[in-house]
C-alpha cells in the first residue's frame, strides 16, 4: 500500500474513536483530496472478506470494525455481550430524542404522552442520550440529544441520515378512520 | 360519564391487550380507535386487572418488566377515564375548546405521536443490524502519546463531589399523607352522608373542596357512596359537572317477609 | 485470507494485550498447528512495510503494533487528543472505582444502583481504569482500578492522596468501611 494509506491505516487502528477527514488531515498533514485516495486504497484493501476487520463511515467518521462474520469469535474471546435490548418504550424515546433534539423531558412527555423520565435516564445510563445543556427558558431544563454511541449502535454517520420523520407518517385512511371516531365521541359528548 | 357512572360501567367489552405491544396512553388510544373499535368509556379497567392478575398466577413466573409495563398501562386508561369523570379543570387548555375542536386537537397529537412509534421500530430494525459490532477499545500505549493531558487537568475534589451523594443516607419516605388520606375519606364519606341525608341530592362542585388531593378525596368518596348503593351518580356531558341523588333503600318490610 | 486467518486477525485486533497460542486456540477451537498456519499466513500479509501496522510477538504472545514508520502521525494526532468532559456518570463510577479499588462491575453497578457495564468500558477506553486481574470468587470477576493516566490526570502521587471522604480517611481499613456504606445505602435506596 501507498505510504499516506498506512498511515491512515496505522492512525485508524490506534484511534478509540471514528475519526474526521478534517482530524486525519490535521494528522498526517496533508489536503482533503489526499486523504480522500488514501482512504479509496484502504477501502478497496478492506473490501467484504478480505479481512478480518473491515472499515466503516460511522459516528461522523471512518473507523475500523470487526468483520461481521468474525464477530461470534470475538465475542466468546472477550466474554463481551450484545448491548441490552430495547423495549418500544425505550426506542419511542430515543426517536424522540434523536429527531427533535436538542428536547427537553416536557417535550418528550408531551409527544408520547406520557412521563418519559424514566425513559430517559435509562437511555442516558446506557450512554445513548446524552445531555446538552440548558434551555434557556424559565426552570432552564436539560436539553436532551444523541451522541457517538448512539450513532455506533445504530450505524449511523450522523443523524442526518435517519430517515425524514415524514416517512412515518400514518396512513391517510387510518388518520380519517380516528378522526371520524374521534368527532363521532365529540358529537355524544355534546350531546 | 355517559351511562351511569363508569363504576358500574356499560357491558364487558371483550379487549384483548397484548401488554408488550402499548408503550403509553397515546398508543393505547390509537390502538384502541384503529383496531378494536372500541371507545376508552366502555372499557372496564377492573375486568382487565382481574384478566391479567389470572394469566399471571396461570404463567406462574413474575416478569417485572411487563409487569411495570402493565400497571403503566392501567394507569394510563385511570388517567383517561378520571379525565372524563373529573371536571375540565384537569385539563384547563381544553377547557375553552368545543368538542370538534378538542376532537382535531387531540387528533394533531396523535398523528404527531404515531409518526415517532414508527420511527421507533424502523430505529429498532436498524439496531438489530448494527448494534452487535465490536469497535476496538484500546487506550493508547504510552509510547505512543506525545503530550499526554497536562498534569492535574481535573481537580481531585469532583471525585469527592462523586461518591459524596452515594454516601449520603437516603431520606426516609414521607408517608404522612397516606395516614391523611385514610382519615379524611371516612370524613369526607361521613359529610357527604348528612348532606345527601338532608337534601336529597346534591352537586360534585357544590360540594367538593379547593385543594385537588381534597377533591380526589371527595370523588373516592362520592365512588363508595355508588357502589355502596347508597346514591346515584349522573353526568349530563364528559367533563362536566357529576349529580349526586340519594337512593330510596327498599322497605323493611321486604326484608322480614322472606 | 483464508478464514481462520481472518478470525485470528480479528481477535488480535480487538485484544487488549497481547494473545498466547493457547488463548487463541481456545478461542477458535482449533488446535496448535491450526493457529500456526494462521499465523504464519498473517505474518505475510503484514510483513514489514506492507501495512501502517504490524504483528509483533512479545512476551509470550502476539499483538498488533503501530509500524514504526507510521507512528510519527499517530504521536501528532494523540498528543493533540485532550481528556474530553467526564460525564456526571463517568465522573461518578470513576470515583467509586478509584475509592473502592480493587473493585468488580458487580459491586460498581451495586454501589450506583444502576449497570455500569457502559461507564467502564467507556472508562477503560480513555485510560482511566484498568483491569487488575481477576477476583477469587465465583466467576473470577474481573477487578478494575485506576491507573498511572487517571493520577495524573487529577494530579495526585497516589491513591492515598484522594480528597477524604467526610469522616473516613484513605486507609486500606477504612475503603471496606465505605464499601459497607455504600452498599448500605444503595440497599436502602431500592427499598
Amino acid at each position: 500500500m501507498h505510504a499516506l494509506a498506512r498511515r491512515l491505516e496505522a492512525l485508524l487502528f490506534i484511534s478509540p474513536r471514528p475519526l474526521t477527514s478534517p482530524e486525519m488531515e490535521a494528522a498526517c498533514g496533508c489536503t482533503t483530496m489526499e486523504v480522500d485516495d488514501a482512504l479509496a486504497v484502504l477501502r478497496v484493501e478492506y473490501a467484504a472478506e478480505r479481512h478480518g476487520i473491515a472499515l466503516r463511515d460511522v459516528a461522523g467518521g471512518v473507523t475500523f470494525v470487526v468483520a461481521d462474520d468474525c464477530s461470534e469469535d470475538v465475542r466468546r474471546f472477550t466474554g463481551a455481550e450484545r448491548p441490552d435490548e430495547l423495549s418500544p418504550a425505550l426506542l419511542e424515546t430515543l426517536a424522540v430524542v434523536a429527531y427533535l433534539q436538542p428536547v427537553t423531558r416536557a417535550e418528550t412527555a408531551e409527544v408520547r404522552g406520557v412521563s418519559s423520565e424514566w425513559a430517559l435516564s435509562s437511555l442516558e445510563e446506557r450512554g445513548l442520550v446524552e445531555q446538552q445543556g440548558r434551555a434557556e427558558t424559565p426552570g432552564a431544563p436539560i436539553l436532551y440529544g444523541t451522541g457517538a454511541r448512539f450513532l455506533k449502535l445504530f450505524g449511523l454517520h450522523s443523524v442526518q441520515d435517519l430517515p425524514p420523520l415524514e416517512e412515518f407518517s400514518l396512513q391517510a385512511a387510518e388518520v380519517d378512520a380516528i378522526r371520524a371516531r374521534l368527532l363521532a365521541n365529540a358529537e355524544r359528548r355534546r350531546a | 360519564m355517559r351511562a351511569e357512572a363508569t363504576a358500574v360501567a356499560a357491558p364487558p367489552v371483550a379487549l384483548e391487550l397484548d401488554l408488550d405491544v402499548f408503550d403509553g396512553p397515546f398508543d393505547l388510544l390509537v390502538t384502541l380507535i384503529l383496531k378494536d373499535e372500541i371507545d376508552i368509556w366502555e372499557v372496564r379497567v377492573s375486568r382487565i386487572i382481574a384478566e391479567y392478575v389470572l394469566k399471571l398466577a396461570d404463567s406462574g413466573d413474575f416478569d417485572l418488566d411487563a409487569t411495570s409495563q402493565f400497571v403503566v398501562l392501567v394507569a394510563a386508561l385511570l388517567e383517561m377515564k378520571s379525565r372524563l369523570l373529573l371536571e375540565e379543570e384537569v385539563e384547563e387548555e381544553l377547557e375553552d375548546l368545543d368538542p370538534d375542536e378538542a376532537a382535531e386537537r387531540l387528533l394533531e397529537r396523535l398523528v404527531r405521536y404515531s409518526q415517532f412509534k414508527n420511527a421507533g421500530g424502523a430505529l429498532r430494525l436498524r439496531w438489530d443490524a448494527h448494534s452487535a459490532r465490536l469497535y476496538r477499545s484500546v487506550p493508547v500505549p504510552p509510547a505512543l502519546l506525545r503530550r499526554s493531558a497536562p498534569s492535574g487537568a481535573l481537580p481531585a475534589q469532583a471525585l469527592q463531589e462523586a461518591l459524596a451523594p452515594l454516601l449520603r443516607e437516603p431520606p426516609v419516605p414521607d408517608t404522612s399523607h397516606l395516614a391523611d388520606l385514610a382519615v379524611s375519606l371516612v370524613k369526607e364519606l361521613r359529610r357527604l352522608r348528612l348532606i345527601l341525608g338532608d337534601a336529597g341530592q346534591f352537586t360534585f362542585a357544590a360540594v367538593a373542596p379547593d385543594d385537588r388531593l381534597e377533591r380526589a378525596v371527595t370523588f373516592f368518596a362520592l365512588l363508595e357512596l355508588h357502589s355502596g348503593g347508597e346514591a346515584v351518580l349522573r353526568q349530563k356531558r364528559h367533563l362536566g359537572d357529576i349529580l349526586v341523588t340519594r337512593v330510596r333503600r327498599p322497605a323493611p318490610v321486604a326484608a322480614s317477609a322472606v
